[in-house]
């Protein structure tokens, strides 16, 4: 009964996702959504960590970036496979991960905010000034599409399909994660470290075993990223990067794999609406994270829905989680 | 010889930087204590008042009133987020907060872009302009101005919190909250008072600096993150911890920048927080986490 | 889970926006769209902006003229905050939303870059105002790309000049970690055999550093008979501060990104002495009646100040001189992308704010080393050498 | 500090109950043999093996379970998915294979639910299976609890004062519930501060006061113990 049921839910988006695309009279409008694609990638990734296990990564954006570097040096300077590359950046970006996570997931809250971002500034640092193998702050140029079978994604479409379809399965794998018994252990921790400890969940190895499998998504976006983009500079890898994948997660909603996808839309779609006001762009985003996280600690979305799913049970006496 | 020389150098450089990353962390130290809340806002403190000093030496050119002034305005500025930002706050885990407060310190730094522009502002030195000859090493009056009143400001602190009542207070909330209430200490008040010293203390750091580095309105962030590593360096909560820190920082920059790389400063400065949070992350002076 | 829910969600709240979005896409047909991509937040803000006020200001001034050709000018600026990802998405947009027929921007050399390949691609002229000299050359794989700022190289080869005239041979350079100076100090260091000029050390400090003594500490122990400082904001001012802190008296030579009253204004008293290759805009003043860019930077700064209170900036300038470039080009070419580029590319002695332009399908930059004059601030004001 | 020098013994499949006035030292004996603390001297044993050095997970993955004085349920999930996680260490689907819902894992998922639900049946939260966790009333949260405690299939069950926030008719079903658990072969240490439910579930009782251990022995002997007596006096005696 249950797998029907789970198979058409996702052949329903994948159909939606295709329908919006064939609705885009616009190029560029593909190209915003590939960027959305690429960024849910990212925030889902973030989220299993934050709004699951409850640690925060101010840093994300060097493990968008170290995917992004390794497949651009592998391909433009070594000629490698892109494909290859891909899973070096994902190999190379795992182990980065697991070194910093096995000292920085025994601290708690701060201190691992504080080591990814100290970790963060470094790599931005080390794509800055690796001149050599980096090509520094004027970027890396002349990165080579995907190719598969004769078939070279090089246009809005082409990619879209690729990068959707990458972004489905990718929502789909972590969908069932979340509903599976490492995904409860995950939401178990965060509610209570302490009663999840009881019940013999290893926090921590489960602590670090997310924080290295969100840095394979942000490896694997960073992969796609360079190969869509065919030029990468170290601006988009800094901090600021970082704080705004935080803040689509806290729009999308905390432990919601949907919430990513809009977080991410919302927040990409955003300063292209609002292009006219970009002076207040920062402070709206600063804006968006304090008022979210005070009011809505769990974020926008995930926030919402449990108001109203709390606001049912509430006449039978239950009191008001935050 | 021809070594010490710039060694020398190195080291004033260092320690300037350090005393104001030692201001920060105090700033952090003070907050933590009193709330085990970590103010990532904490570098826009340092950013507001230079900028607010260089605004009120604009309209009265008195450096006094423009320090009072200052450290006066951004008091004000800590304590309204305080009230505003952190109050009313449903849910009170680090990870909350360390968002809201980086959110603050973002909101706080675009505000600061729309009233003072993107361009930098100077703030004439205090005194004379003139380098002083010290050996082979030339030290400018405003980085002494800087050590001083740095060095003045945390006797001052010191002082504060063994002293007065009021600060034994405060340390008795950081120390047990709920014993620190039933004694009669208005927790709240305490809370609100570590934010608006803090702040003061960020300001004070910034308008000390603004004439060597000039104001701008994005100045604030690496200064906080530095701040914040200079603290958990240091220890969390432990003032002498957060001047060592602070001053071992700076000299610790300052001597990569002039003996390995200069482009590399940064990185090293936060090699060493890495380092140090994975070998002894209640820092060096502080206690059992 | 209630998936379901939050999938109508996503989908209503993702739909509404790109409409938004799209609302705003049914533009008019007449006017020429002149797109423009500049960095007005963001680290590089004192680029963007003036940039996009001259944009601005000028499109008002040909409309009230009555626009090129009876056809009214549409100007479209977005802001690309110095991110390369906003700025390959801002220029699809005014590729393939906007219809623009030619692309001012971007500010930076990395977004410069990562705009032009599309640009290319889609047979769009983009004028850009960065100083890399990649983003124009190899002229043959640029066709479709033009620039108004001087090269790095220019700058470089007036510096170098000047110190070959002076007999100063040795040199410590000080860049900035951005791409300006590393440019720079490529330029720098690769021009240096030319000249005879033997590069003793090499620092480089981050855009935000507030404190360069370390490097200087470390220059003024080698026997470097001239300081260059590459860098753009206010770390050149603290560069000349920090000097003079240590009390290193060897001429210090700034680069055209420090060439603004800004500089002496946070330089203060420190500023006395400095040496700098200037684009003529900042001491047009000084310059002879027979320049004939005196009269282009008197009428460029006196609109600007009029209009926003403030001193035009060389950086406005590139914008000022792609615009006005660009609006001959239309009066001649219309709206036809290809007809613009041959018009672009055929533009000879155009006399602008940046230097006098002659382009040609080897050359899409234009200029020459002359386009900069050497200045020297004394008493807080500048000063010609020559 | 708050514990010193106790030595005891829990005789397996007996309910064995520590009782003390508050701050006697109670939650961090809990905390101590559950690895949630490590003592500085001494020794834990459980069944010969020495755990005072686990982390709690280990230790729970023993089969010692426990309860919190203060409910830790997870609040964000629901009351089925709560128990459910109490089968963590029994299971053994990792991200892989529960991310790919390999046919194994699926049926071991189910097992899991069955398992869940049987535990919830047991304290009679079955019907409130797809609620979440926070909405339940403070007594069904403690029954939540050792419903979780359960479903991991304890040799061991720690209980930290379950009774606290039941109403009468409550209490009397948990002290029940106690017993059958004990019937069925769980060893259980209990803190409780009821003492009516503590005399009448316990087969042995160990009374500390300021981290010391001033007697043990069964109910009827406790009771008449003077130290015990002299320790109560004038404190919160809720007997």
């Amino acid at each position: 009964m249950r797998l029907p049921r789970l198979l058409n839910r996702w052949l329903l988006f994948t159909a939606a996702v295709f329908l919006i695309a064939l609705l885009m009279e616009n190029e560029y409008y593909l190209t915003l959504l590939n960027f959305i694609g690429i960024h849910t990638l990212l925030v889902v990734g973030l989220n299993l960590l934050m709004g699951y296990a409850g640690q925060i990564s101010l840093g994300h954006a060097a493990f968008f970036g170290l995917g992004a570097y390794t497949s651009g040096i592998l391909t433009v300077t070594y000629g490698l496979n892109p494909w290859l590359a891909m899973l070096a950046g994902m190999i190379i970006s795992g182990v980065a991960a697991f070194l910093i996570g096995i000292p920085a997931l025994k601290l708690r809250g701060y201190y691992l905010a504080m080591a990814t971002l100290g970790f963060g500034v470094i790599v931005y640092i080390v794509f800055t000034e690796a001149q050599a193998w980096t090509g520094g702050p004027s970027g890396l140029a002349g990165i080579p599409a995907l190719h598969l079978a004769g078939l070279s994604f090089d246009t809005p479409w082409k990619l879209y399909l690729l990068i959707w379809m990458v972004v489905i399965l990718i929502l789909i794998l972590s969908a069932s994660i979340v509903d599976s018994r490492i995904g409860r252990a995950l939401r178990a921790l965060h509610d209570s470290e302490a009663a999840a400890e009881s019940l013999g969940v290893n926090t921590q190895r489960l602590k670090l075993l997310i924080f290295v499998w969100s840095a394979l998504y942000a490896s694997l976006a960073g992969s796609l990223f360079a190969h869509t983009m065919n030029f990468i500079a170290p601006s988009s890898f800094d901090i600021m990067f970082s704080i705004k994948l935080v803040t689509m997660v806290v729009v999308g909603g905390m432990a919601s794999v949907w919430g990513s996808l809009l977080g991410a839309g919302v927040l990409t779609i955003l300063p292209e609406v609002l292009v006219f006001f970009h002076d207040f762009e920062v402070v709206i985003f600063g804006g968006i994270l304090m008022v979210v996280m005070i009011f809505l600690p769990r974020g926008l979305v995930r926030g919402l829905l449990d108001l109203k799913e709390f606001r049912r049970y509430k006449r039978q006496g239950g009191a008001f989680p935050v | 010889m021809e070594i010490l020389a710039p060694l020398l150098q190195y080291l004033i450089s260092g320690l300037t930087n350090g005393a104001i990353y030692a201001l920060i962390a105090l700033g952090f130290g003070i907050i933590y204590n009193a709330t085990t809340i970590i103010n990532f806002a904490q570098g826009e403190m340092v950013m507001l008042g230079a900028l607010c000093a260089i605004s009120i030496y604009h309209v009265n050119p008195s450096l006094p009133l423009a320090f009072a002034g200052g450290v006066a305005m951004v008091t004000v500025i800590g304590l309204v987020f305080e009230r505003l930002a952190l109050r009313p706050v449903r849910d009170p885990s680090p990870i909350s907060l360390i968002i809201i407060t980086v959110g603050g310190a973002v909101f706080i730094k675009g505000i600061a872009m729309l009233l003072w522009g993107k361009d930098p502002y100077s703030l004439p030195p205090f005194t004379s302009n003139v380098p002083i000859g010290l050996g082979p090493a030339t030290i400018l009056p405003q980085n002494l101005w800087v050590l001083g009143v740095g060095a003045l400001l945390v006797l001052f602190l010191e002082a504060f919190l063994r002293l007065t009542l009021v600060g034994k207070a405060m340390r008795a909330c950081a120390y047990n909250p709920r014993a620190a209430r039933l004694v009669g200490i208005s927790t709240g008040r305490m809370v609100q008072l570590s934010f608006g010293l803090s702040a003061a203390l960020g300001a004070a750091g910034g308008i000390l600096i603004a004439p060597l580095t000039l104001g701008v309105y994005d100045m604030g962030t690496m200064l906080g993150l530095k701040g914040f590593s200079a603290a958990i360096l240091g220890g969390l909560g432990s003032i002498l911890g957060g001047v060592l820190g602070g001053l071992l920082l700076g000299v610790a920059e300052s001597l990569a920048s002039g003996l390995i790389s200069s482009g590399y400063r940064d990185a090293v400065a936060f090699l060493i927080l890495l380092v140090a949070l994975f070998i002894r992350p209640q820092g060096l002076l502080g206690g059992k986490q | 889970m209630k998936s379901r829910a939050s999938l109508v969600l996503v989908a209503v709240i993702m739909a509404g926006l790109i409409c938004f979005g799209a609302a705003g896409a049914k533009a008019e047909k007449k006017p020429y769209v002149i797109g423009g991509i500049f960095s007005i937040t963001g680290p590089a803000s004192y680029l963007g902006e003036p940039e996009r006020n001259t944009m601005e200001m000028l499109a008002a001034e040909l409309n009230a003229k009555g626009g090129i050709k009876g056809n009214p000018v549409k100007v479209v600026i977005y802001d690309d905050e110095g991110d390369v990802t906003k700025a390959r998405l801002h220029a699809e947009k005014l590729l393939k939303k906007d219809q623009a027929l030619t692309i001012i921007g971007p500010s930076l050399t990395h977004t410069s870059m990562a705009v032009l390949p599309i640009t290319q691609q889609a047979k769009t002229p983009l004028i850009s105002c960065a100083a890399g000299i990649g983003i124009t050359s190899p002229a043959k794989e640029r066709v479709w790309t033009f620039k108004t700022a001087q090269t790095d190289a220019m700058a470089v080869s007036r510096i170098y000049q000047y110190l070959k005239q002076h007999n100063l041979t040795k040199v410590a350079i000080l860049t900035v970690s951005t791409g300006f100076g590393v440019s720079g100090k490529e330029q720098l260091t690769k021009q240096a055999e030319e000249y005879g000029i033997q590069v003793v050390a090499q620092e480089v400090f981050g855009e935000k550093d507030t404190d360069m003594t370390p490097q200087l500490t470390k220059i003024r122990g080698t026997d470097a008979q001239t300081v260059i400082c590459w860098g753009t904001g206010p770390a050149p001012a603290l560069v000349a501060k920090n000097m003079k802190q240590l009390g290193v008296t060897i001429p210090l030579i700034q680069s055209h990104g420090a060439a603004s009253r800004k500089f002496i204004e946070l330089a203060g008293d420190a500023a006395d002495g400095i040496m700098m290759p200037a684009g003529k805009l900042v001491v047009y003043p000084l310059l002879p009646d027979t320049d004939p860019q005196k009269a282009v930077c008197q009428e460029y700064d006196k609109k600007y100040q009029a209009q926003y209170n403030k001193p035009a900036s060389s950086f406005g300038g590139y914008a000022y001189d792609a615009m006005m470039m660009l609006a001959q080009a239309l009066e001649k070419a219309g709206a036809d992308r290809a007809k613009i580029r041959a018009a672009l590319e055929q533009t000879k002695n155009f006399v602008g704010v940046s230097g006098v332009f002659n382009m040609s399908p080897e050359d899409h930059n234009g200029l020459t080393p002359e386009a900069f004059v050497m200045v020297k601030i004394e008493k807080g004001d500048f000063k010609l050498i020559e | 500090m708050a514990v010193n020098d106790i030595s005891f013994g829990v005789p397996a499949g007996l309910v064995k109950a520590v009782i003390g006035p508050n701050g006697a030292g109670k939650t961090t004996l809990f905390n101590l043999i559950t690895g949630f603390l490590a003592p500085q001297r001494g020794r834990i044993l459980y069944r010969e093996q020495e755990i005072q050095s686990l982390p709690a997970y280990a230790v729970a993955s023993l089969g010692i379970a426990r309860t919190f004085q203060l409910v830790q349920l997870f609040d964000h999930m629901t009351v089925l998915e709560n128990v459910m996680v109490g089968r963590h260490r029994l299971s053994r689907a990792g991200l892989f294979s529960g991310g790919l819902r390999l046919p194994w894992a699926r049926r071991e998922e189910a097992a899991i639910r069955d398992k869940a639900l049987e535990a919830l049946e047991f304290v009679g939260l079955a019907d409130r299976a797809a609620q979440p966790a926070a909405v339940l009333p403070l007594g069904l949260k403690r029954l939540l609890e050792i419903a979780r405690s359960l479903a991991s299939e304890p040799s061991l069950l720690l209980l930290d004062e379950p009774a606290s926030g039941l109403d009468r008719v409550e209490t009397e079903r948990l002290g029940e519930m106690i017993l059958t658990l004990r019937d069925r072969g769980i060893t259980i240490l209990l803190v409780e501060h009821d003492m009516s439910l503590t005399m009448e579930v316990a087969d042995d009782i160990a009374v500390l006061n300021y981290g010391r251990l001033i007697a043990e022995g069964p109910p009827r002997a406790i009771q008449k113990h003077p130290e015990v007596i002299a320790a109560y006096l004038g404190t919160d005696w809720q007997g």
